[in-house]
């Protein structure tokens, strides 16, 4: 009995960790989303991008820091050019046009990130092991990996400094004001286009640290880009604007997907397997059918 | 002569309009008569739903009391129906009396009492309001029928009817009386009186022209046969059906040539209806054409510069080469031939489409003379829009330009069946099928314009050419002579002004003075665009009418009137010496144009006698007090400080021979 | 420039709410049916016929359904790859275990029987708006994905998981060349876009329509939203079925579940925005660009860098040409192609004046 | 000019005692109203008052906590305002909610779906009985359009229109409907004094040509005299006068509540 | 606005124009065509180049060094499929009539494109060679003329991964009792080989466990913890792509030895280990193909191609097993199109005359030996009912930077793989109503 019940915990917790991998893609959608009302499809490209230059950096022999610091300035440029190139011409277009937009982006930076720095596989070792961290192995007899003990404390680190970040500095607090009102922050004397860049440069600081996790787990290729689709249910739980949302969203899909492979795989035989991909979203519906607006999310009052 | 070969009506038999709207009805009941826009869609009636109609409402004015020799007022815009009562109305050997809808009560009230109306056609509760009104003072008025009943349902006078219920009295009536109608019509003789048509009138009250069915059938089909109209046509109805024009081109031309009227959805929407429409045939007063082409050209201007050059290429070589390709001349280059028929392609054809006139085989213009530069402009883009001379007194028809021998200062050649003569006066006399019976309840008035043996005169002074086209100066009782002797056609310096599209109105005076002077009235859509391309800031008309810069661009146009004037001998001394800009714009409900839009000089001369005085004294400037009515109808005055300018004077040309 | 509507006025309302009220619209509706039945069977090679022109009219078929629902009644979608597959595996099973069913009926009950998945998954739209709605279709493609994966009656127990399209015979007629398959693909879309056409401006279309534009208005109205948006996911996915089973039958011949993945539903989504929101005529145009624009830049990379190393790069420099221009459309216009034709025609009726 | 006088009938919709609040803040408190037949009903109060709460009460957009409402005879369920839409009952909105994506014309044929019948694959034919029905009911709009005179702007998108024609239109849509009430939020809100004057006579006329009973909420003072037949004054909720506009303007609460503050 | 309006439609109707320019084709009579349906973006990237990279390196090294077959020089034209099934069949039609004498003959390089292709090639009479992927049956060449797995199939390598198990597990025998977990792709690729593991664990008693890994398996916790639990003994692996390295990695944390993990080809690529870093030591993986620049053919290639910078790839990836086999499948190819040249001529050859020579391929060692390809190609003998040929696999085992061969070429138990392959061929036939080749009145 112990031993079912250890392996629900580890099903359990490795769920929660897979779940703050998800987040962590999330939490890029958010962000834009939050700030400027656009869904960007692109948030999964921006992963595999600054992934990709990571790398491309590193082979070029420049060390971990600087190589991740001038990472991070390419995605800040990105940022920037986005907002003038893509953001700027449509401001004030119906959603689904800004939301194509960002689909096009996707295509442009898939090709671009690739087109520099080639289609093969690498490989990217942060230096932590992906192995059972045998502390808590004794401590609790589950096993739990240590990259993903890492990868939670990354997260965390990034959601405490962006709630920092948001709360603390006239930037952040501009933004909030954008996110809450357009036309109240225009107002104020807000300009848009730098707080548009700027929540673009830090979902691009999500995305490179989200590339960086994924892409030493996965290797950094094409596929990073693909990890997007795992961050949707999450984004739907959780509410498209809400940060702790996408965290706790994160958290209750990777344990309940965990979950619910491994229980109704082995409950119906290995009849029913395979339903990760399904099985999110699923959730995620049903969830929205009690709460439209997602768990965290602003509720919406029409006035007739 | 297509509608010949489709059988024509013999007029000998068929010699009323009922009887040949009985004969279409007959012969080609499923040809559209009538159209009207009218929710959204032009609804249609054909010949035979025609006569129906026109039965049904007979009959119901005939369970009425309607008698024979009864006069049925019309009032409203064009509609069908309002047509279909003059044909009731005459089938029951009534005379529709046709009146100007725009009229204000008191004029009407003078029309309804001089033909001692029994019965009122209107179109709706505006009209119902002004009968109602007057009608205390019209005692021999019974009836009032209206056609849209909107807003009217609760009105409880026993005297007012809805069209509808006529007509459904008339059904019921027809039970009982089912030959009646057939019988009536039948009745009815081409000498019997068809319709009085009250002239507006320049001057004092105006006068009822009585013509015969004769007189309007035998003008209309000496129009159809010069023109060789067919029954195919589509034509839009949309002057007043008080006017001439009108009951000639929309009621008695259809009827005998069994073509097809249309009435637009209502006067704001005349531009629209007519493009949408697009007429083989049209009826338009010069200053219809001329508003057209000033909106063509002013958005033309706003296209890009290619396309506009392009314009203004293609519009070249139609000005080289279209009108003779028009009229058939066989001297045209095959490279301008070439060059027009891509013309056609990229410019004249759609243009032709944006101005509704895709379809136009023939335009007629009258009322006035017509500019040059506009008559050349439709005729170089291959319309072929051909001046006429007309008047009631003649049921319109008295001079047609033919095909292919279009002169622009003439008015063409007279109708077979016209006789013309020049009295010595200069004024010219004609005599035909179409001229009319009498004025009514006027003996005194018939006289004076119509002699025993038929010559009537028309009050315009003129001649006949080397060609045989007669060319038409001026009223003739307007023609004067200045102190220095020499000729005064005031209407003639006006229309030279007027052609310039700046100029909206003008008002000469001379007669009995030392020179001529003007008022003038700019157009407010062309000058104020030209103004914004200038970058001039100005908030309305008379804010325009104080610009120096607007008098310097009207006293171009004078400029270049007197150096015509110049040249023609008769003429020279009438050239323009000095003019003000009219700081409001002359306005029929002001009393100073007539409802056909005729300046009333003599009026305006008394009304603004300061500013004649100070255009012969040599003042600057002229203060001014003026009445106006704002366009909700209240009265307001405008105080104005007017300035007058002097013009170049021209030494006459002597021509060499 | 060639238009001449003066004179073209209407005398019924019948002639007034026709689809083409101007007739040099019909003439040239004319000419290009005649090319598209006539002339591209002739002219066409088996390659444009086969591998454009019908993956092309099968798309477009599935973008007219995405544009139902999403176009007009304002549901955006990410499942129409998922009532594709609904469809084409439907097909397959009507043909396989009713075969006495003509062709043409199976795939019209392919299409209802995505209707009515569509149906299903359309019922958490009366609660659930926007994006949300979006990523909750997203449910619907992945659930039908996997159930067609998985459930393998749905395959005939095929050991791989993939159907294959049994020869066609329509009346008598096989259908197995690729003119055949081009005409069968034109003459279903034909008919189903001016079915679709119709809805959109009868009642139904208006009220789709209504209730994108401002629902409270439309309840108000008399329009019950439920209905109103299970109507627009059943006539869309009937779409979409049809086009799945198109897609298996006159295109792919053997398909896996795979080839209904949410690429596909992206694909189609590209075509609606790219092409015109609530616009079946932007639906074809979406269709093109998006099918036509890839092979394109492919052919032109193929022609630049024939077996160079340079071809990784070109790989890649389609990926960018091909995103850039998307955003390039939509800068120029983010109503799509659709508009951008309606412009230029508006431009030629008025043709030389700028208003 | 000779209007002659007008029957005004029966109560054909009373509420009772209604009282609605939205998670604790009241909107409504017991408030009782008739409307009878073929009457004009002015609500008016302050803003915040209730008054678009009581019209969503009414066409089923809110539902009460408390109280019933009574319509034509019959006290109802909970009605979905598409249910209320089918028993005559149309409004306008006071921010202008017309479908802005389709022309003038569409958005009143919307306005008679609920008395069109075909289904849908007779739509997709078009031609044949959907083409009939189609032109019986464009027809209607047509009079609707005609009766507005908006035809001009006919196949105009709305979204393209002034405001004033906008609501205008809006009005039209309502009207598509024959309801038998008609309920006008702030129909004349935002416009000018020729648009105002305009949205009178239509009001006038519809109630006059047609007998459909109105009720309105407006605040413009001097029109709400002018045209209603009887205003009800609602404040912070509760309904504080009711009678003949001259009672009304009489009332001493009102005055305090009302007419001494705003405007 | 305007302009760009225009711009606009422009550009629309040059995408027309555009779609059918042709390439202009270089009509030189002796050449022979070679469609390259790559795809160097998306998810498999990295198999798409480097397959084709081989594949075509080999043909340049041809037309380099013999100048083509027989004279007959080598043209190929790449079409990107993005792996994906529709542009595949595109790719397939636009390519098929390029060149003098059309497509060669086609290679899928996905078990999708192959589904969507092989009754087109048939129709086209272009074979279609699925050389180590598509149909597991499709070796029944009465059945699927046009069809060529040549070597091996899914099935035949199933076969011989569990003969290879077996010997590790000291003999067939001990197999019984054993447990078994084979983790695939759900995906028709995956699936293939499931009917198959279930026949041999009824006939050899071993249990076997199937999980499906849905696309693209970016995280398999849940699956792996459920192979925990079973805790097997060999773990068999169907991955493509990006689901291998995770797969490796979830085994490591599993505390799975990687060591008793059995990779297909597909799962077997340097691409695949890399990133799962020192996770993957020990990995096995099956190959029809080993691994490594030690045979003459890849010297040759980086002596005459890559040298000359002449290379379809980046030369740090020559000798990976991705390459090797594109190389294989080159020398099989042209091997087959010389073939057909001995019988039709050595002209340009047509789809229909080269399906004659791939279905009588017979590498010998000797000519395998000629060929330079010792080692790397294992013989191959195909015929009229047999288009498979060989059917040996080779085993290599990670050991942290390079794939270690650590088994001889191991057959398929083909007494168990034909008479499979030959009841759902038939199944097959009978559903499209083909008639199946009389093999034995063909020679």
């Amino acid at each position: 009995m112990t031993s079912d019940l250890n392996f629900f915990f580890e099903v359990l917790f490795g769920g929660l960790l897979s779940g703050i991998m998800y987040s962590l893609v999330a939490l890029g959608f958010v962000l834009i989303y939050k700030a400027s009302g656009v869904f960007n499809f692109a948030q999964g490209s921006m992963v595999l991008f600054a992934a990709l230059t990571f790398v491309g950096i590193l082979e070029m022999g420049v060390p971990f820091w600087p190589a991740l610091l001038l990472c991070l300035l390419v995605m800040m440029l990105l940022a920037v050019g986005i907002e003038r190139i893509v953001l700027r011409p449509l401001v004030n277009q119906p959603p689904i046009a800004l939301f194509m937009a960002t689909i096009g982006l996707s295509y442009l930076l898939e090709g671009l990130g690739q087109g520099i720095w080639g289609t093969q596989v690498r490989a990217l070792d942060l230096g932590i092991e992906d192995l059972p961290n045998e502390m808590i192995q004794e401590a609790l007899g589950i096993q739990v990996s240590t990259f993903d003990l890492f990868s939670a404390g990354c997260a965390a680190v990034l959601v405490g400094g962006l709630a920092l970040f948001f709360n603390k500095t006239r930037v952040g607090l501009a933004l909030r004001a954008v996110a809450d009102d357009h036309q109240a922050a225009l107002a104020v004397g807000i300009p848009l286009q730098h707080v548009w860049a700027i929540v673009w440069a830090a979902a691009g600081l999500v995305a490179l640290v989200a590339g960086l996790l994924w892409g030493s787990r996965l290797g950094v290729q094409f596929s990073l880009s693909l990890v997007a689709l795992k961050a949707l249910p999450v984004l739907i739980l959780g509410g498209f604007t809400s940060v702790a949302g996408a965290i706790v969203g994160g958290l209750i899909i990777g344990a309940s997907e965990k979950l619910a492979e491994v229980y109704i795989s082995t409950f119906t035989g290995g009849a029913v397997a395979a339903i990760e991909n399904w099985f999110p979203y699923m959730l995620a519906l049903l969830f929205l059918l009690v709460r439209p607006q997602g768990l965290f999310g602003e509720k919406i009052i029409e006035r007739v | 002569m297509g509608w010949m070969v489709r059988g024509a009506p013999d007029l000998s038999v068929h010699d009323t309009f009922p009887k040949l709207m009985l004969y279409h009805a007959a012969v080609r009941g499923a040809h559209p008569a009538w159209r009207e826009k009218d929710f959204g869609i032009w609804q249609t009636w054909n010949w035979s739903e025609v006569a129906q109609e026109v039965r049904a409402f007979a009959m119901g004015l005939k369970a009425l009391g309607f008698r024979r020799g009864d006069r049925l007022a019309i009032v409203g815009d064009n509609r069908p129906h309002l047509y279909w009562s003059m044909l009731a109305a005459q089938s029951l050997g009534g005379v529709p009396v046709p009146m100007y809808q725009d009229a204000v009560a008191n004029e009407m009230r003078y029309v309804l009492s001089h033909a001692e109306v029994r019965f009122a056609v209107v179109e709706d509760q505006e009209q119902v309001d002004k009968l109602l009104e007057i009608k205390s003072d019209c005692a021999t008025l019974d009836h009032i029928i209206f056609n849209d009943p909107r807003g009217l349902r609760n009105y409880s006078q026993p005297f007012l009817t809805s069209f509808a219920k006529v007509q459904e009295l008339g059904r019921g009536e027809e039970s009982t009386h089912p030959d009646f109608f057939e019988d009536s019509v039948a009745q009815g003789k081409a000498q019997d009186l068809s319709v009085i048509l009250y002239t507006s009138g320049t001057t004092g009250q105006s006068k009822g022209v009585m013509l015969a069915f004769s007189n309007v059938i035998m003008s209309a089909k000496g129009a159809i046969d010069f023109d060789r109209l067919t029954g195919d046509e589509e034509v839009l109805a949309y002057l007043p059906m008080a006017w001439v024009g009108d009951h000639i081109y929309s009621f008695g031309e259809s009827l005998v040539a069994g073509f097809c009227v249309a009435c637009p959805e209502s006067s704001n929407t005349v531009m629209h209806d007519l493009r949408e429409l697009g007429p083989t045939f049209f009826f338009a007063p010069p200053r219809i054409f001329e508003n057209l082409l000033t909106q063509v050209m002013i958005r033309m201007e706003d296209a890009g510069r290619i396309k506009r050059s392009m314009f203004h290429y293609f519009m070249a070589v139609a000005k080289r080469c279209g009108a003779a390709i028009l009229d058939g001349n066989k001297q045209v280059s095959l490279s301008d031939r070439l060059l027009y028929a891509l013309g056609r392609i990229l410019v004249y054809g759609p243009l032709l489409n944006v101005l509704g006139f895709t379809r136009i085989r023939l335009a007629h213009t009258a009322g006035e003379a017509i500019g040059p530069d506009i008559f050349r402009f439709y005729r170089s883009l291959g319309v072929n829009i051909k001046q006429i001379y007309g008047s009631t007194e003649a049921s319109v028809f008295i001079t047609i330009q033919p095909d292919g021998m279009i002169k622009d200062d003439t008015v063409g050649v007279p109708v077979p069946g016209v006789e013309l003569k020049m009295a010595d006066s200069g004024e010219v006399l004609f005599r035909s099928p179409g001229a009319f019976l009498a004025y009514f309840k006027n003996d005194e008035g018939t006289k004076a314009t119509k002699t025993d043996d038929g010559w009537v005169s028309t009050g315009d002074a003129g001649f006949l050419d080397d060609d045989g086209h007669l060319k038409i100066i001026d009223r003739a009782k307007d023609v004067g002579k200045l102190n220095t002797g020499g000729m005064f056609a005031p209407k003639y310096i006006e229309n030279k002004l007027k052609f310039f599209p700046f100029i909206k109105e003008a008002v000469a005076y001379g007669d009995g003075r030392d020179y001529v002077a003007c008022f003038l009235n700019f157009d407010i859509e062309a000058v104020g665009n030209w103004a914004e391309r200038k970058g001039l800031a100005y908030s309305g008309y008379n804010d325009l009418a104080c610009k120096p810069e607007v008098y310097s661009l009207l006293a171009d146009c004078v400029d270049q009137v007197n150096r015509d004037l110049a040249n023609d001998p008769h003429l020279s001394a009438s050239q323009v010496k000095r003019f003000l800009i009219l700081h409001k714009e002359l306005d029929a409900d002001d009393g100073e144009l007539t409802r056909t839009r005729k300046v009333r000089r003599g009026f305006i001369a008394e009304k603004y006698a300061e500013l004649v005085t100070a255009l012969y004294s040599g003042q600057s400037h002229c203060d001014i007090e003026a009445q106006v009515t704002f366009e909700d109808g209240r009265k307001g005055t405008i105080k104005a400080n007017i300035a007058i300018q002097d013009a170049q004077i021209y030494q006459p040309m002597k021509k060499a021979g | 420039m060639l238009y001449r509507e003066s004179g073209q006025f209407k005398t019924s309302y019948r002639a007034d709410q026709a689809i083409f009220p101007i007739r040099q619209d019909r003439i040239a509706l004319m000419v290009l049916l005649a090319v598209v039945f006539i002339l591209v069977p002739f002219v066409a090679d088996e390659y444009w016929l086969g591998s454009i022109l019908t993956p092309l009219l099968v798309l477009s078929l599935a973008a007219i359904g995405l544009n139902i629902l999403t176009g007009y009644a304002g549901q955006l979608s990410l499942g129409t790859a998922g009532f594709m597959a609904v469809g084409a595996f439907a097909a397959y099973n009507l043909n396989l275990r009713v075969p006495e069913l003509p062709l043409i009926v199976d795939f019209l009950l392919a299409g209802v029987f995505a209707a009515l998945v569509g149906m299903v998954f359309g019922l958490p739209s009366l609660r659930i708006k926007g994006f949300y709605l979006a990523v909750a279709t997203l449910a619907a493609q992945f659930f039908i994905e996997w159930v067609f994966t998985h459930v393998g009656w749905f395959t005939n127990y095929s050991s791989s998981g993939v159907i294959s399209a049994p020869p066609m015979v329509i009346m008598g007629v096989t259908v197995d060349s690729a003119v055949e398959k081009y005409l069968l693909t034109l003459v279903m879309v034909a008919v189903l876009a001016l079915a679709a056409k119709n809805m959109v401006r009868s009642r139904i279309g208006r009220s789709w329509m209504a209730v994108r534009d401002k629902d409270v208005s439309a309840e108000v109205i008399g329009i019950p939203l439920l209905a109103t948006k299970l109507s627009a996911f059943g006539i869309s996915s009937f779409y979409c079925g049809v086009a799945g089973a198109l897609w298996t039958y006159c295109y792919l011949g053997t398909v896996e579940p795979a080839a209904f993945d949410l690429s596909r539903s992206f694909q189609v989504l590209f075509m609606i925005i790219i092409g015109g929101v609530g616009s079946i005529l932007g639906s074809f145009l979406g269709a093109g660009f998006i099918v036509l624009l890839p092979i394109l830049l492919n052919n032109i990379a193929a022609m630049i860098g024939h077996g160079t190393l340079q071809a990784d790069t070109m790989a890649n420099l389609e990926h960018i040409i091909f995103g850039g221009l998307i955003i390039f459309f939509l800068i120029v216009e983010p109503h799509g192609l659709a508009r951008l034709w309606q412009i230029a025609k508006e431009k030629l009726r008025l043709w030389p004046f700028p208003y | 000019m000779s209007v002659s006088e007008k029957q005004i009938g029966d109560v054909i919709l009373r509420c009772d005692n209604i009282s609605l609040s939205f998670g604790g803040v009241r909107a409504l408190t017991n408030i009782s109203i008739d409307v009878r037949e073929h009457e004009i009903l002015a609500i008016i109060g302050p803003n915040g008052a209730g008054k678009s709460s009581m019209l969503n009460v009414i066409n089923g957009v809110y539902h009460p906590q408390e109280g019933s409402v009574t319509y034509q005879g019959q006290t109802r369920r909970a009605m979905k305002p598409h249910e209320t839409a089918r028993h005559g009952i149309a409004r306008t909105f006071q921010n202008i909610a017309l479908f802005k994506g389709m022309s003038v014309l569409d958005n009143i044929m919307t306005g008679r779906y609920t008395k069109m019948k075909r289904n849908f694959l007779w739509q997709a034919l078009y031609v044949g009985p959907n083409l009939k029905e189609e032109i019986e009911h464009r027809e209607v709009c047509e009079r609707v359009i005609d009766f507005l005179q908006i035809e001009n702007i006919r196949k105009t998108p709305v979204g393209r229109l002034p405001y004033g024609l906008q609501k205008r239109v809006e009005l039209g849509r309502a009207l598509a409907a024959e309801p038998q009430l008609l309920l006008l939020d702030e129909p004349m809100a935002g416009m000018n004094v020729e648009e105002k004057e305009d949205m009178c006579r239509f009001i006038l006329d519809v109630n006059d040509e047609f007998g459909t009973t109105i009720v309105l909420i407006e605040h413009d003072m001097g029109v709400v005299m002018d045209i209603s037949d009887r205003v009800a004054v609602l404040d912070y909720g509760k309904k504080i006068a009711d009678g003949s506009p001259a009672e009304v303007r009489a009332n001493q609460d009102v005055i305090d509540a009302y007419l001494g503050v705003a405007h | 606005m305007k302009k760009s309006v225009f711009a606009s439609l422009a550009l629309g109707a040059g995408l027309i124009a555009g779609v059918s320019a042709p390439v202009p084709a270089v009509a030189q009579a002796m050449e022979q065509f070679m469609p390259i349906p790559i795809y160097r973006t998306g998810p498999y990237a990295a198999g798409g180049t480097g397959y084709f990279g081989g594949f075509m390196d080999y043909m340049a090294l041809i037309n380099e060094r013999d100048g083509g077959v027989n004279g007959v020089k080598l043209t190929w034209e790449e079409c990107e499929t993005a792996y994906d099934n529709a542009r595949g069949v595109e790719c397939y039609e636009r390519l098929k009539g390029k060149g003098p004498t059309g497509a060669s003959m086609f290679h899928p390089l996905s078990t999708g494109i192959t589904y969507s292709t092989f009754e087109k090639g048939a129709a086209d009479k272009i074979p279609v060679v699925s050389l180590g992927y598509g149909r597991g049956d499709a070796m029944v060449g009465s059945v699927f003329p046009y069809l060529f797995p040549l070597v091996t199939t899914y099935w035949s390598q199933n076969t011989s991964k569990i003969k290879f198990i077996g010997m590790k597990e000291g003999g067939m025998d001990k197999l019984k009792g054993k447990k078994i977990v084979n983790v695939y792709h759900d995906s028709a690729y995956g699936k293939e080989t499931i009917d198959i593991l279930n026949k041999q664990a009824a006939t050899y008693g071993f249990e076997i466990k199937h999980f499906p890994v849905a696309h693209p398996g970016l995280d398999q916790k849940a699956i792996w913890l459920q192979i925990k639990q079973i805790a097997p003994d060999w773990v068999i692996l169907r991955g493509w792509g990006v689901m291998n390295p995770t797969a490796i990695k979830e085994a490591a944390r599993i505390g799975f030895s990687r060591e008793k993990m059995l990779g297909v080809w597909w799962s077997g690529s340097e691409e695949d280990m890399r990133p799962a870093g020192t996770a993957a030591k020990g990995f096995i993986a099956a190959g029809f193909n080993p691994p490594g620049k030690d045979f003459q053919v890849i010297k040759d290639i980086e002596k005459v191609v890559h040298a000359k910078k002449k290379g379809n790839i980046e030369s740090d990836r020559v000798g990976t097993v991705y390459y090797n086999r594109g190389v294989v499948t080159g020398i099989l190819s042209l091997e087959a199109i010389r073939l057909s040249q001995e019988k039709f001529g050595k002209k340009p050859l047509t789809g229909e005359q080269i399906q004659w020579g791939l279905e009588h391929l017979n590498l010998t060692p000797a000519r395998i030996k000629a060929l330079g390809a010792e080692g790397l190609v294992q013989p191959i003998k195909t015929s009229c009912a047999d288009h498979e040929g060989g059917g040996a696999v080779k085993f290599s085992q990670w050991d942290g930077n390079q794939w270690k061969i650590v088994s001889d070429w191991i057959e398929a138990d083909k007494g168990l793989v034909r008479p499979l392959a030959e009841e759902s061929a038939m199944k097959y036939a009978k559903e499209k109503g083909i008639t199946p080749r009389d093999c034995s009145k063909e020679m």
